[in-house]
């Protein structure tokens, strides 16, 4: 295993900057956020950024085509751009693995183009948690927060961080840093896992229940007369589905910048009333529908279309910022606890 | 770069017909005059006008077709508003085929078929009884109930009078809502019109039309003694990508955009009835 | 307080009086309420909460509770009145159908402001007089309840209920607050630090639409940002153009109905201080026009659909500092 | 060598259809000069004008938004520009919170009769815009060529 103390990790992070753009959560003012590195920037500590890093995968808006409109006649010219490599410093395990609940519906053919290229072009380090908060709910998902995914794990123990790589990427990543690190043993790594699982047991949402969620209680759930009183505070704004790591949802729109046609996708929100309208009618007409749909699809739906696995990895952010204080996990405590 | 499946190909509309005083066929090509893609009937494709939108239209001519493509569009929305508009000759963007289609060469394979249609319920109707008339060999009798408002809001009218109705083994019974003075056949809704006339069980059903339309004629046909696994139809929501990512037209797990826009009415009922 | 509460509630619900009543259920933490309607005197009793944290303001919801059947009672805090009051006068709620109970606040607390300061792992929160006992999984913290105040109960306006039906507790008087203080300091910078100020600010808007659909003045059934026939509606922020129209715009269009209830930026998951952009038009109405408080007086016009012959010019605005 | 292009603004110019539109007329007849960066827009009386008009005039590429109506007591509908004078009394000192130059934003009163107050406007307006330079705080990117 290899290890740089903590010390030294400004020379590690110029290192990796000077070779490729490099993106890693910092401390602001309002809480961490991921940014491009700068010289001088530090690691944030904090347990999770404001917004997730899906961002840098599915960007809230991106172009993807423009049009040059003359009269009747249209072309159509393609803005799409071979993106740089660049390296995600200090990514969760719960946000690394949202990464692989966006894979299954972006790379699922047909190929989304736009997400691939980013996805091949970055190194994506994973960093184990230290200080989980009462909001982390990973676990209840599968998610060892001591055991982050990535190319590389990272993790921090007695003053120093240390790192494993997983993949071919993740190798060449620390090879070609090796100047800079250590080889050293895994004793203190296994012991801050252990740290850290302990206090992952002591979080009060630790076991959220899951098994009830099956492809074939789908119209049970649907049905259930709880979602009329979990749905009824909601005020159908989209902070949770712009704030949630896994939610993909996008809308496509045109603008006209006077000299031409940019049709770019943006996030778009299944809480947000036009989501499903159409000219005429929408099948979804009351929060309810909307509020539904939402944790239905993160529960039921995109579990029954990918072997089980959850649209949702329980990192908290919607907990943490729902205006209401309604959530997945009370959701689901309604829906499939106390049973 | 590989080719993104959300960024769209030329096409140009070649002409315009007017079906009814709401509802307008446009014929469409490439930019060397070829038909844009093969599909199966029932499928869609996304067709936008820059600046205006874009939106999913079911195909309305048969795979039979292989000069062009055609989409019957009755005007509602702002993107149809604006096709509305157009001349020939006008370039839009076309990008497809989606969706499952209708299964023609299997489980209609050897049927006796009876189409329900409800006013532009027909488009995607139509490509399917092409396909079947065109393949007559492969299928059985064939039956064709299509109703609509007024005679004026029929529509394909004149094929429907000039071809279907004179072939042999094809069947088409047409009803309006209100008497018209012009009007000799058949007066009153559709579910109603198709309990008169008293259907053979054996048929594979397909409806399309107004939710109004297939819910009574659903329970009409199940009243017959149909089953439901025996009765199709074609579901249409909000799209944007048309490929299943975007998230929006989904029935519990099934995307209408990928799984459907066909679907039997014992699947459906399986599915959350959010259409 | 939350038991002299629960118990109104209580009775209101069994002597038939009202139908639901509108309040503050518990969630999974100390800090986490729903606003929630309550249906019997057990689901009161199980779940009702009023605490440093109730902080939710429950007069929207009003609008949509006096649509339905029977009558609905609900707790409002004093800054809630206000909203209820302006709600009142724009004809958006049924005043027969609602049973307002004004209720005592001591001020709300920020969760923000706690985790900022480091506390993490929350396992629970005692409300101890002037303070906070906070146990964490990482250790016990006290934390002064002052130091944790939001921004807005910080800057009280007003203890004073507009309007009720009846009252717990005692009456209180509208406060000579410092709300005002901040935006004087902006006002002081260079056009190019406010400039950069509000870009940082702004720039971060994820354009949820939190600020506008919590906001108890923005009660329209389309919103403009909603409308696809408008021009302008785009879910988001594709340039800086963007965060600014949408910012002004919905700071605009509640000019005169806004009564700084602070709630925009209570909800803001970016920590934007939106109330700022509300209070600027605030404090403008009253240097311009005379004192003006929103939902305070039912009977008069608002500025923005009154004038006088003798208001300033446009160009006046920046004379006067000259 | 770069050659430097001298900056020509784009400035919008509502006026209201019964004084200041015709005090424009009015300008023009008289061969009063005024640039030919001042685009007109006709707007039936300036309470017609909502702060998204002026936003999107510079989202659209406007360096310098000016409204023009009739002078107070003098609005065809009564009252219109007194409302209106309110709006932007609190938009443009609105803006001006923002850090958007204030010098961008003006409201004048021009009368049918006033085609040579008219034309001095709008000379000393885009004087004014062309020596604060490209609009750079309130602009959309995607709408540069």
């Amino acid at each position: 295993m290899k290890s740089i103390s903590l010390s030294n990790l400004p020379e590690l992070l110029s290192a990796i900057a000077a070779k490729e753009a490099l993106y890693l959560p910092v401390d602001t003012k309002e809480g961490a956020e991921y940014k491009a590195y700068a010289e001088g920037d530090s690691l944030s500590l904090a347990c999770n950024t404001n917004r997730s890093a899906k961002d840098f995968f599915f960007p809230q808006v991106e172009d993807m085509a423009a049009f040059k409109v003359e009269g009747k006649k249209i072309e159509i010219i393609d803005v799409r751009k071979e993106t740089e490599d660049f390296v995600i410093f200090g990514a969760r395990a719960c946000d690394v693995k949202s990464f692989e609940v966006l894979d299954r519906v972006f790379l699922a053919d047909p190929v989304d183009t736009f997400y691939k290229n980013r996805r091949e072009h970055s190194t994506v380090v994973a960093l184990a948690c230290s200080a989980p908060e009462e909001t982390c709910f990973c676990s209840s998902f599968g998610i060892d927060a001591a055991e982050p995914q990535g190319d590389v794990s990272a993790w921090i123990a007695e003053g120093r961080m240390f790192f494993k790589p997983n993949t071919q990427k993740g190798e060449t990543l620390l090879s070609a840093l090796s100047a800079l690190l250590e080889e050293s043993d895994g004793a203190a790594v296994e012991k801050a896992k252990e740290e850290t699982r302990t206090i992952m047991g002591q979080l009060p949402l630790q076991n959220l229940p899951t098994e009830h969620f099956k492809p074939e209680k789908l119209m049970e759930h649907f049905n259930d007369p709880k979602w009329k009183e979990l749905s009824q505070a909601c005020i159908g704004c989209g902070t949770c589905t712009f704030v949630c790591p896994t939610c993909q949802c996008f809308d496509i729109r045109d603008f006209d910048t006077g000299n031409g046609i940019q049709r770019y996708r943006c996030w778009d929100s299944c809480m947000y009333s036009d989501f499903t309208q159409m000219a005429a009618d929408q099948p979804r007409h009351t929060q309810l529908e909307r509020f539904r749909q939402r944790f239905m699809h993160k529960l039921v739906y995109y579990p029954a279309n990918n072997e089980g696995l959850f649209g949702c990895v329980g990192c908290g952010r919607c907990l943490a910022k729902c205006p209401i204080s309604m959530n997945i996990a009370k959701v689901m405590k309604a829906l499939g606890g106390d049973k | 770069m590989e080719k993104e499946a959300l960024i769209p190909e030329i096409g140009i509309v070649t002409d315009i017909r007017i079906d009814t005083p709401d509802v307008r066929t446009f014929r469409v090509v490439t930019p060397d005059g070829k038909k844009p893609f093969v599909h199966i009937p029932g499928q869609c494709a996304m067709l936008s006008i820059p600046g205006v939108g874009e939106a999913l239209f079911s195909i309305t001519s048969s795979p039979t077709n292989t000069e062009f493509m055609e989409f019957s569009i009755k005007k509602c929305g702002c993107v149809t508003s604006f096709l509305h508009s157009i001349e020939p000759g006008q370039y839009v963007t076309i990008r497809g085929p989606y969706g499952n289609g209708f299964p023609v060469e299997s489980a209609f394979k050897g049927k006796d078929m009876l189409f329900v249609a409800g006013g532009i319920g027909l488009a995607p109707l139509r490509s399917v009884i092409n396909y079947c008339r065109h393949y007559r060999e492969n299928y059985g009798k064939i039956d064709i109930v299509y109703g609509s408002r007024s005679m004026q809001d029929l529509v394909d009218y004149n094929e429907i009078v000039e071809e279907w109705c004179k072939e042999d083994g094809i069947s088409v019974h047409l009803t309006i809502d209100r008497e018209q003075p012009e009007w000799d056949g058949h007066v009153g809704f559709v579910p109603n019109f198709v309990k008169e006339l008293q259907f053979d069980t054996n048929k594979t059903a397909v409806l399309c039309g107004p939710p109004i339309m297939i819910k009574f004629t659903l329970a009409g046909l199940q009243e017959m003694g149909f089953k439901k696994d025996q009765i199709y139809t074609t579901l249409e929501m909000r799209m944007k990508c048309g490929i299943g990512k975007c998230g929006r037209c989904n029935l519990g797990d099934k995307f209408i955009c990928k799984d459907g826009p066909v679907f039997r009415f014992d699947q459906l009922e399986e599915l959350p009835d959010e259409y | 307080m939350q038991k002299v509460i629960r118990e109104k509630a209580i009775e209101l619900l069994r002597s038939g009086k009202v139908d639901r009543v509108l309040g503050w259920k518990e969630g999974e933490f100390f800090y986490d309420q729903t606003p929630h309607l309550f249906l019997s005197p057990e689901e009161v009793e199980r779940t009702f909460v009023y605490n440093g944290f109730s902080g939710a303001n429950l007069s929207k919801y009003l609008v949509k509770e006096g649509l339905k059947e029977g009558v609905v009672a609900v707790f409002l805090k004093p800054c809630d009145t206000y909203s209820f009051s302006q709600l009142l006068k724009e004809h958006r709620i049924a005043r027969d159908k609602i049973w307002a109970v004004g209720i005592p606040c001591e001020g709300k607390l920020d969760i923000e402001l706690l985790r900022k300061m480091g506390i993490r792992g929350i396992k629970t929160i005692e409300e101890k007089g002037d303070e906070l006992l906070v146990s964490t999984i990482y250790g016990e913290k006290t934390v002064a309840k002052k130091d944790v105040l939001a921004e807005r109960c910080a800057n009280c306006k007003s203890r004073k209920h507009v309007l009720y039906d009846e009252l717990l507790g005692e009456e209180g008087e509208v406060l000579d607050s410092a709300r005002f203080d901040q935006i004087e300091k902006l006002e002081q910078m260079t056009s190019e630090e406010r400039f950069a100020f509000w870009q940082n600010e702004l720039s971060r808007c994820i354009r949820c639409n939190a600020c506008r659909n919590v906001c108890p003045a923005c009660t329209c059934e389309k919103c403009v940002f909603d409308n696809a026939d408008s021009g302008i509606a785009s879910k988001a922020p594709a340039s800086s153009f963007e965060e600014q129209n949408f910012h002004i715009i919905r700071a605009f269009h509640v000019v005169g109905r806004c009564t700084d209830c602070g709630e925009c930026s209570r909800v803001c998951p970016q920590g934007i201080p939106l109330h700022l952009i509300n209070r600027k038009f605030i404090k403008d109405i009253n240097a311009f026009y005379g004192a003006y408080q929103a939902g305070e007086n039912p009977d008069e016009r608002a500025p923005l659909t009154n004038y006088s012959t003798e208001d300033m010019e446009p160009g006046d605005v920046f004379k006067k500092g000259e | 060598m770069q050659i430097e292009e001298k900056f020509e603004p784009t400035i919008v110019a509502f006026c209201c259809n019964w004084c200041s539109y015709a005090g424009a007329d009015l300008s023009g007849t008289n061969r009063l000069q005024y640039p030919a960066n001042v685009k007109i827009i006709r707007v039936p009386c300036s309470c017609r004008v909502n702060p998204m008009f002026i936003l999107r005039a510079f989202q659209r590429g406007a360096d310098g938004v000016i409204l023009c109506g009739c002078h107070p007591g003098d609005c065809h509908y009564t009252t219109g520009n007194y409302y209106a004078r309110r709006r932007m009394t609190l938009l443009f000192s609105m803006l001006d919170f923002l850090g958007i130059e204030r010098e961008r934003t003006r409201v004048e009163w021009v009368s049918a009769a006033e085609g040579a107050k008219f034309a001095a406007t709008m000379n000393d307006f885009v004087a004014t815009v062309t020596r604060l330079g490209k609009n750079r705080r309130l602009e959309d990117l995607r709408c540069k060529k």
